[in-house]
């Protein structure tokens, strides 16, 4: 039996070569590199498939929590970590469409919305223990700006940032513009202790209630956190001090996580298990309407989408409410370009499917099931199960009406690369603006380009245009005159120009354990969790 | 045999310059611009531009092998351009955790297959042989995609046997920190003497490894099996035979080595198959290694990132062979004088 | 040492060998002689119950054994240590990847024989073969030296009866003598019986003490060398003896 | 004895083990199936019915619906013919042009060897399914991508096997002697080398085919195979996975789909290789 | 060696598969009335065999053609002058036999094939099976038939009958025997040898050790190996062997080959012996004469 021995010799030689260049040298694991004594209610060890930490909040996100940690460019998943880490001035409120009040405890706008004075929360501190006042805060935004990063560009009306005293902020603007949104983005707008900032995500630098416990990028429970004692708000027993992130691709897996209680939340459900969460022991669902709606965008500049009997054809072929129900409430009907829980929201324009008028339309094209055929090319997402479901259902629809469409799914790169290049009939894409305000659907979206970037119905025309500038103004100082606007603006573009089809809002699926109480979604700060605002029932 | 070894090392290294080569072309094939990923959905021209210089993208073509090639040696892997580390950090992270995963899988489905293989040599044309055959034909006809989301939910999620996602339960992170070496976690908590991480990481390997393991069981056994009889058929065995050696000593004592030959040959194949079908198991079962982050770079087109992965396991494909290579002349000494 | 009644064997209902009777006492040489396909083989190798799918009747007894109907265990434990086999292929019919030495100390163990240091020496002397060779691989070893070492396996057992199926057929001609001369004296030293299975009717000539010539399956001829040889009966045995050069 | 002892009972064994056989006939019912889709689907192959999706397996859905309400069976009757044509096509190219060059590389010997095999084993380096996503990104996703890019990478396979055998092939004595009646190498190579290599080949597509379904299921479980509405076995199983534990019906069909075609193949191909070459490396 | 006009000459010829040669400077003629080429497995006699057939190409030396090397030559004549036999399995296994006959025939004649096989002593109607179908002798002669069909002027036999039982064997050497054409014939079987050729050539580890007339180097070697190979053919009636233990010693690297098998060596067999000619042959051995004389 010797080849046996040698055979258990080369394999351990070669466990040991691999093993080699993946040494790590004896890091301990857990708690960002320092080992952590015991927690009270840690749970028993080795028991397979243990509970959570009794007062640990696990949130399983889908894909990797954090690709940056520098507050002034993050522009990713990682919002739903530096929303518990960093606080801006204000926080927008979707019920009362209002930004409130955060680290700014009131603010002030001059007439013409130019000068904005912000009132700062006194006696807060930064995680790294200084203070946290105007002139940090000035700071914050100044490197923020100059960083040119992520969404950077919201800052875009400010001209110069004055620390009055040491409690008061003031902006002087170039143009008017709604800045307590601005202040309320989840992105780009954290006020941090410039000093501190570190980019390996060993320590922060923010004012909020959690600071960083440990960040292992790649592994299942990527990133936990802990509460910051000194949090200005200060804390209660029943809320949560520890959070984790467990990374759950898999929609089934995260929902069996959540039903044996390995998980306190899930960030997106599908409606066959939402409907299940509804009835099973344990589990509370939550829906939420988001500010993500799909865009269906027409070719106006090219092709036979130029003809505008085609598009609005097209526009009245969409079966909206099937596709709705086939949704099963992850998405809702859309009334106009503006998610319902902005400014700008118009109720009653709620599309409709009208054959008829879509087969008259067509006809008066030239086109029809007795007349020629029209072939039409549609981009979309690859991978998105609801784009796909509106593509399947259209194709289906126009068959009928001798229209081909030609749909190819894409990944955004490529799906992009072409649009840019007009070389499509539809596109198909998502949109959602960076902080709580209409206009970037309008301003991105539909405001005329030489080259387009976001432009892809390529809609050019200068009434639309000069509406559109003036729109950040009308929203910073007189609410009623901006929302007649936007009602306006949206009925030219859609159903004057009908330069895109809105047919629903996304809508979250959420699902949490029963015992937590006291949570609320908040459409501004997608799939964010404020822990802070959690608490556990007993 | 120093000669045969420089002779395949020689090879092997060919065969890794032609990969590299086959990799940079796939990268550049991609449509679409790797900066439009890198700068994210919404980006500014000016973000892009920026991003371009970044990678290199303005120079020409073979310019761009080059530098690639060079940086590889260097170690420089690129940057991903989703997770924005270096790839080099990120494989580092997650091949560690595949390695484990496959290991077990390859562990189980040796510690299965061959036997399975001998007992339906063995018993061969009766029923213990169509058992395995059936068995074995069925491990490498399941799609693992589909394997895994039944298994998951029929053992974790119903009955609750096993536990449903992970690597091992991360609480245990506070109560009993684990130190690292290999990043290995069952072999770090073997050789720190970390029961409770050590027993929970095992109770978590069982059905994903499960699920990994069904292919190359299938293919060992049947392999083990065939070439068993085939060595049972050669004149030797007639000879064993008329000294007075049973069928099982024949078998196992005389047959099993020789035959091994082909199986091992096989391992290489189905340790690089079973990384790459870690990809369509580990979103399930939620397992940090590469096969997630392949998937995840796929579906956000970080050429980088997916080259390295290819990279990667083209690489421990190639190294897998060699060593496969070198083990055939312990097992079968015919091969040694080749 | 063997005596065979009526043995016929067939596959699928083909009559392929039909011997009535063949006697091998000990210190006796008997070789059976034939073209391909005349059955000779597969006589040999059914005194050993080693024919595989084939239906075997008759009687055969080796060593006082009846093979036919002995229990697996029975036939197992003569075979190697009472009758020994030395096949065609040389090099083929040793196990590739186990070294001599290992072969046959684990054939001795098996068969329960103890001091297997001495004997494997003193067997590997008879056959004139230099102990060096227990390390070798089969593929390490000359062909003739296989045989040998077959002949060797067989006398460290202690074997009475010899079974040789074509054992120069595949060596060259300056080797084959070689592995006959050693048989031959073997059966002279220690009173062996020898069966041999040849097509070689000069090889056989010189040292068969009787033939038996098989066509087709059966025997033709059968009875002391010198007297087949010398007056042949059977035309077919007279044409083997023409075509000899 | 050389192993063309009896090439003809070598090419077509009658029954050559029983095992061969069922999978033969297991095969024929999944091609029958496949190829008669359009008579035996209950319903048209593309028909959604928002208002009739996620019925569970009935009367008149034996397989229940899937999310937009199209007839599971009906999907998984055409998605035979997806996935055999995809595993037909992908064996015809990838066999073609393996086994081409793999002939003139065995044939030729020397530096046009050395030149295949080296290119064969870059190809070879990458486990099949990887170099297939690799190449699938770039491409535009569909029945057509698949096809080639699965195709990529088995091809080498056959230039491996083919090679060894020819080159096998080229020493035998018949070879020599067409070679000494003066026959060109182009000719000997198509009357001699090819016919006589094909059997290992023969044995090899059997049981790739397997492999190719099952990497064909991979890739568009992975989104980057065929595309809707194009019924297909692996999309079905991706589009349904998150129905796993709701509407289980979407999911196990197509998965059961695939392994019944997979199984078939494999039990088909591994009797012939006991049948024909027990000793042949698989994959 | 003096004998002109042979078809096929080797000249010094060296020849090896890589970079290691298996034949060593052998010069021999194919002369008329048969050539032997004898040898155990491992001598190259095979390989020499593949050089005459212009199959492998010399290490060193050359192969000549009439009068010009092999390589130059018009290979359109070489191959209808030279043709080889090889052993039964020399034909394609997917091919009718009549087919492979019929391969070398120009498409007008191939209507040959059938009178071919009937030279051959076949049955035409064979001519629609496949080798499988045939018996080892009916294979034999179908390669035969199809070395004929051009019309070769030289035949060269590599082991014709080696895989055929003994009575089938004496029926292919007398067809052998009845053609008109001249021939090579490599074997280890010496009596086919002396059936077929006047003139012969023992090979041993690469080297040629002993030529010259078939009879005189069988009745009376003039080198120990012939000798050897001589005594060790079995006689019918004979006495049995004497194993003597060294008969499978590896060919010696230096000096004489043979030497360490050999039971006359002396200190002389370390230096390579010199072929030369002696008693009407020529052998390349130290001790030729007391292999002669005892």
């Amino acid at each position: 039996m010797r080849w046996h021995k040698r055979l258990l010799v080369a394999g351990v030689a070669g466990v040991l070569v691999l093993t080699a260049t993946a040494c790590a040298g004896g890091q301990v694991r857990g708690a960002g590199g320092t080992p952590q004594p015991e927690t009270s209610g840690g749970s028993p060890a080795g028991q397979p498939g243990g509970q959570a930490n009794d007062n640990t909040f696990v949130y399983a996100p889908n894909s990797d929590v954090v690709t940056d940690w520098d507050p002034a460019t993050s522009y990713s998943n990682e919002i739903v970590a530096l929303s518990n880490i960093y606080e801006g001035l204000t926080r927008y409120d979707s019920l009362t469409k209002k930004a409130t009040p955060r680290l700014a405890t009131e603010w002030t706008s001059s007439a013409d919305g130019k000068e904005w004075t912000f009132t700062l929360r006194q006696g807060v501190k930064f995680h790294t223990g200084d203070p946290m006042d105007a002139e940090a805060a000035k700071k914050a935004i100044e490197r923020t700006i100059e960083k040119k990063g992520g969404a950077a560009y919201i800052w875009d009306p400010v001209d110069e940032i004055e620390a009055v005293d040491a409690s008061t902020l003031k902006f002087t603007l170039k143009y008017a513009a709604p800045l307590d949104l601005v202040t309320s983005s989840g992105y780009a707008a954290w006020i941090y202790d410039v000093d501190a900032v570190d980019a390996d995500g060993k320590t922060t630098a923010g004012t909020g209630p959690y600071t960083i416990d440990s960040w292992r990028k790649g592994e299942e429970t990527e990133l936990t956190l802990k509460a910051y004692e000194d949090y200005w708000g200060g804390w209660k027993p029943e809320q949560y001090k520890k959070v984790a992130f467990r990374v759950t691709p898999e929609i089934t897996t995260a929902w069996q996580l959540l039903q044996s209680g390995e998980v306190n939340f899930v960030r997106r459900l599908n409606p066959q298990l939402f409907a299940q969460a509804g009835t099973t022991r344990g589990v509370q669902g939550s829906q939420a309407q988001s500010f993500q709606n799909l865009l269906v965008l027409f070719n106006t500049a090219d092709g036979p989408a130029k003809d505008i009997k085609v598009r609005q054809a097209l526009q009245a072929a969409i079966d909206y409410d099937g596709l709705a129900a086939a949704l099963e409430g992850s998405g809702v009907k859309a009334s106009g370009l503006v998610p319902q829980g902005l400014l700008g929201h118009v109720e009653g324009m709620e599309p409709k499917q009208d054959l008829d008028r879509a087969r008259q339309l067509l006809a008066a094209a030239g086109y029809g099931p007795d007349l020629k055929e029209l072939e039409l090319d549609l981009t979309y997402a690859v991978g998105d199960d609801d784009q796909k479901l509106l593509v399947t259902l259209l194709s289906s629809t126009l068959k009928q009406l001798n229209v081909t469409l030609l749909a190819k799914p894409m990944n955004w790169g490529a799906q992009w690369d072409l649009g840019k290049k007009q070389g499509q009939d539809i596109f198909v894409m998502y949109w959602y603006p960076d902080y709580p305000d209409a206009y970037s659907w309008f301003l991105n979206v539909f405001k005329s380009a030489d080259k387009p970037q976001f432009n892809l119905s390529y809609l050019k025309n200068t009434g639309i245009d000069a509406a559109i500038d003036k729109l950040p103004e009308l929203t910073a100082t007189d609410r009623t005159a901006a929302e007649q606007e936007y009602r306006k603006l949206q009925e030219k573009i859609i159903q004057e120009e009908a330069a895109v089809a809105v047919p629903y809002v996304q809508r979250y699926q959420r699902a949490l354990s029963v015992d937590v109480q006291g949570y609320q979604d908040n459409p501004a700060y997608p799939s964010v969790v404020f822990f802070y605002d959690l608490t556990r029932a007993s | 045999m120093l000669r045969h070894l420089a002779r395949r090392l020689g090879q092997a290294l060919l065969v890794v310059a032609g990969v590299v080569v086959l990799t940079f072309a796939v990268m550049r094939l991609v449509p679409g611009d790797p900066a439009v990923a890198f700068a994210g959905p919404k980006a500014t021209p000016e973000q892009l531009a920026e991003a371009r210089a970044r990678f290199g993208l303005d120079d020409p073509l073979p310019v761009q092998l080059l530098n690639y090639a060079r940086d590889l040696v260097t170690g420089d892997w690129g940057t991903s351009l989703r997770t924005r580390q270096p790839v080099r950090d990120d494989l580092y992270l997650a091949f560690p955790a595949s390695l484990e995963l496959v290991g077990a899988a390859l562990l189980i489905a040796i510690a299965a297959g061959v036997p399975l293989g001998v007992l339906a040599a063995r018993h061969k044309t009766r029923l213990p042989d169509l058992g395995v055959r059936l068995g074995s034909m069925l491990a490498v006809s399941v799609p693992v995609f589909w394997l895994a989301l039944a298994l998951q939910t029929v053992f974790a999620g119903g009955l609750g046997w096993f536990p449903i996602a992970g690597e091992y339960d991360s609480s245990l992170d506070t109560t009993s920190p684990l130190t690292l070496w290999t990043n290995i976690t069952v072999v770090d908590a073997l050789i720190t003497g970390n029961w409770p991480i050590f027993t929970s990481a095992l109770w978590h390997l069982v059905l994903p490894a499960l699920v990994v393991a069904a292919y190359p069981a299938g293919v060992i056994a049947q392999m083990t099996r065939a070439a068993l009889i085939e060595e049972a058929g050669q004149d030797h065995a007639r000879l064993e035979r008329a000294l007075g050696f049973g069928e099982t000593s024949i078998l196992t004592r005389f047959a099993l080595r020789p035959a091994l030959n082909p199986v091992l040959s096989l391992i290489a194949l189905v340790f690089a198959y079973a990384i790459v079908n870690g990809f369509l198991v580990e979103a399930v079962f939620n397992w940090p290694g590469l096969g997630r982050y392949a998937a995840e770079s796929i579906r956000s087109l970080d050429t980088p990132a997916i080259a390295g992965v290819t990279l990667l396991v083209a690489l421990v494909y190639v190294l897998a062979n060699l060593v496969v290579d070198l083990l055939q002349g312990f097992v079968d000494p015919r091969t040694r004088s080749r | 040492m063997i005596e065979v009644r009526g043995l016929q064997v067939r596959y699928g209902g083909r009559l392929v060998a039909d011997v009535p009777e063949l006697d091998v006492a000990a210190g006796e040489c008997v070789a059976i002689v034939g073209e391909s396909g005349s059955g000779k083989s597969t006589t040999l190798l059914s005194l050993l119950g080693l024919t595989e799918h084939a239906e075997v009747s008759g009687r055969v007894r080796v060593c006082g054994v009846d093979v036919l109907t002995a229990s697996p265990r029975r036939l197992r434990e003569i075979r190697g240590a009472r009758a020994a086999l030395v096949m065609q292929s040389p090099q083929a019919a040793l196990a590739p990847a186990t070294r001599l030495g290992v072969l046959m100390r684990r054939a001795l163990r098996l068969h329960g024989r103890t001091d297997v240091d001495r004997v494997m020496a003193r067997a590997l002397e008879a056959v004139l073969l230099d102990p060096e060779i227990l390390r070798r691989y089969p593929h390490e070893v000359s062909g003739g030296q296989a045989q040998r070492f077959a002949v060797a396996l067989a006398i460290a057992l202690g074997a009475e009866v010899i079974l040789a199926d074509e054992p120069t057929s595949a060596l060259d001609v300056t080797v084959q003598a070689e592995v006959v001369g050693v048989l031959h004296r073997l059966r002279a030293e220690r009173d062996l019986a020898l069966l041999l299975v040849s097509h070689d009717l000069a090889l056989v000539s010189t040292i068969a003490d009787r033939v038996l010539v098989m066509k087709d399956g059966a025997v033709v001829e059968s009875g002391p060398a010198a007297e087949v040889l010398a007056r042949p009966s059977h035309p077919y045995t007279r044409e083997l003896l023409e075509a000899l050069p | 004895m050389t192993t063309d002892a009896q090439p003809l009972r070598r090419l077509l064994p009658r029954v050559p083990d029983r095992f061969a056989a069922f999978g033969a006939v297991l095969l024929a019912v999944v091609v029958l199936t496949a190829l008669l889709a359009p008579w035996l689907a209950p319903y048209p192959l593309d028909e959604p019915r928002p208002l009739e999706r996620l019925l569970p397996p009935s009367g008149a859905h034996w397989l229940g619906t899937d999310q937009v309400g199209r007839d599971v069976l009906t999907r998984i009757l055409y998605g035979g013919r997806t996935s055999l044509f995809i595993a037909v096509a992908v064996l015809g190219v990838s066999a073609v042009t393996g086994v081409t060059l793999g002939v003139v590389a065995g044939y030729a010997g020397g530096w046009v060897r050395d030149v295949i095999m080296r290119v064969t084993d870059v190809f070879l380096a990458f486990p099949a399914l990887l170099l297939s996503l690799a190449l699938a990104i770039v491409l535009q996703p569909g029945v057509n991508t698949v096809i080639l890019v699965i195709a990529v990478t088995w091809w080498p396979w056959y230039t491996r096997l083919a090679a060894s055998v020819a080159a096998s092939i080229a020493t035998r004595p018949y070879v020599d002697a067409a070679r000494c009646l003066g026959v060109p190498a182009p000719l000997i190579v198509v009357r001699h080398v090819l016919p006589n290599s094909l059997t290992p080949v023969l044995v090899q597509l059997s049981l790739d085919a397997g492999g190719v379904i099952l990497t064909s299921a991979a890739l568009s479980y992975l989104g980057l195979g065929a595309q809707e509405p194009t019924a297909e076995w692996g999309l079905m199983v991706q589009q349904g996975q998150t129905l796993f534990t709701t509407n289980w019906w979407v999911v196990t069909f197509p998965g059961l789909a695939i392994l019944v075609t997979a199984f078939a193949f494999n039990v088909l191909g591994e009797g012939l290789r006991n049948a024909l070459d027990p000793r042949r490396a698989v994959r | 060696m003096t004998s002109t006009g042979a078809l096929l000459r080797a000249e010094r010829v060296t020849l090896g598969y890589g970079r290691r040669p298996v034949v060593h400077d052998v010069s021999l003629d194919i002369a008329e009335g048969g050539v032997g080429l004898i040898g155990e497995s491992g001598s190259g006699k095979t390989t020499l065999a593949r050089a005459f057939l212009g199959l492998l190409s010399p290490m060193s030396g050359t192969i000549r053609y009439g009068d010009r090397p092999l390589h130059k030559a018009d290979m359109k004549a070489f191959r209808r002058d030279v043709q080889p036999v090889f052993q039964a399995e020399a034909l394609d296994p997917r091919m009718r036999v009549g087919r492979s006959v019929a391969e070398a025939l120009p498409r007008a004649a191939r209507s040959r094939v059938g009178e071919l096989l009937e030279q051959v002593g076949l049955d035409p109607a064979l001519a629609d099976r496949r080798p499988h179908q045939l018996s080892g002798g009916q294979r034999q002669r179908v390669v035969i038939a199809r070395a004929l069909a051009v019309g070769p002027r030289l035949l060269i036999l590599d082991e014709p009958t080696s895989a055929l039982d003994v009575t089938v064997q004496a029926r292919i050497l007398d067809l052998l025997a009845s053609l008109e054409t001249e021939r090579l014939l490599i074997t280890h079987n010496l009596a086919v040898v002396r059936r077929l050729c006047r003139t012969s050539h023992v090979l041993f580890a690469g080297r040629v050790v002993e030529s010259g007339p078939t009879s005189e180097l069988l009745s009376n070697p003039a080198h120990p190996y012939t000798r050897a190979l001589r005594d060790a053919v079995p006689r019918l009636g004979g006495d049995p062997p004497e194993p003597k233990g060294a008969t499978e010693a590896v060919p010696a690297a230096t000096g004489c080959a043979f030497r360490l098998r050999c039971p006359l060596a002396a200190p002389v067999c370390e230096r390579p012996p010199e072929p030369r000619d002696l008693a009407g042959r020529r052998v390349a051995c130290h001790r030729a004469e007391d292999v002669l004389s005892s």
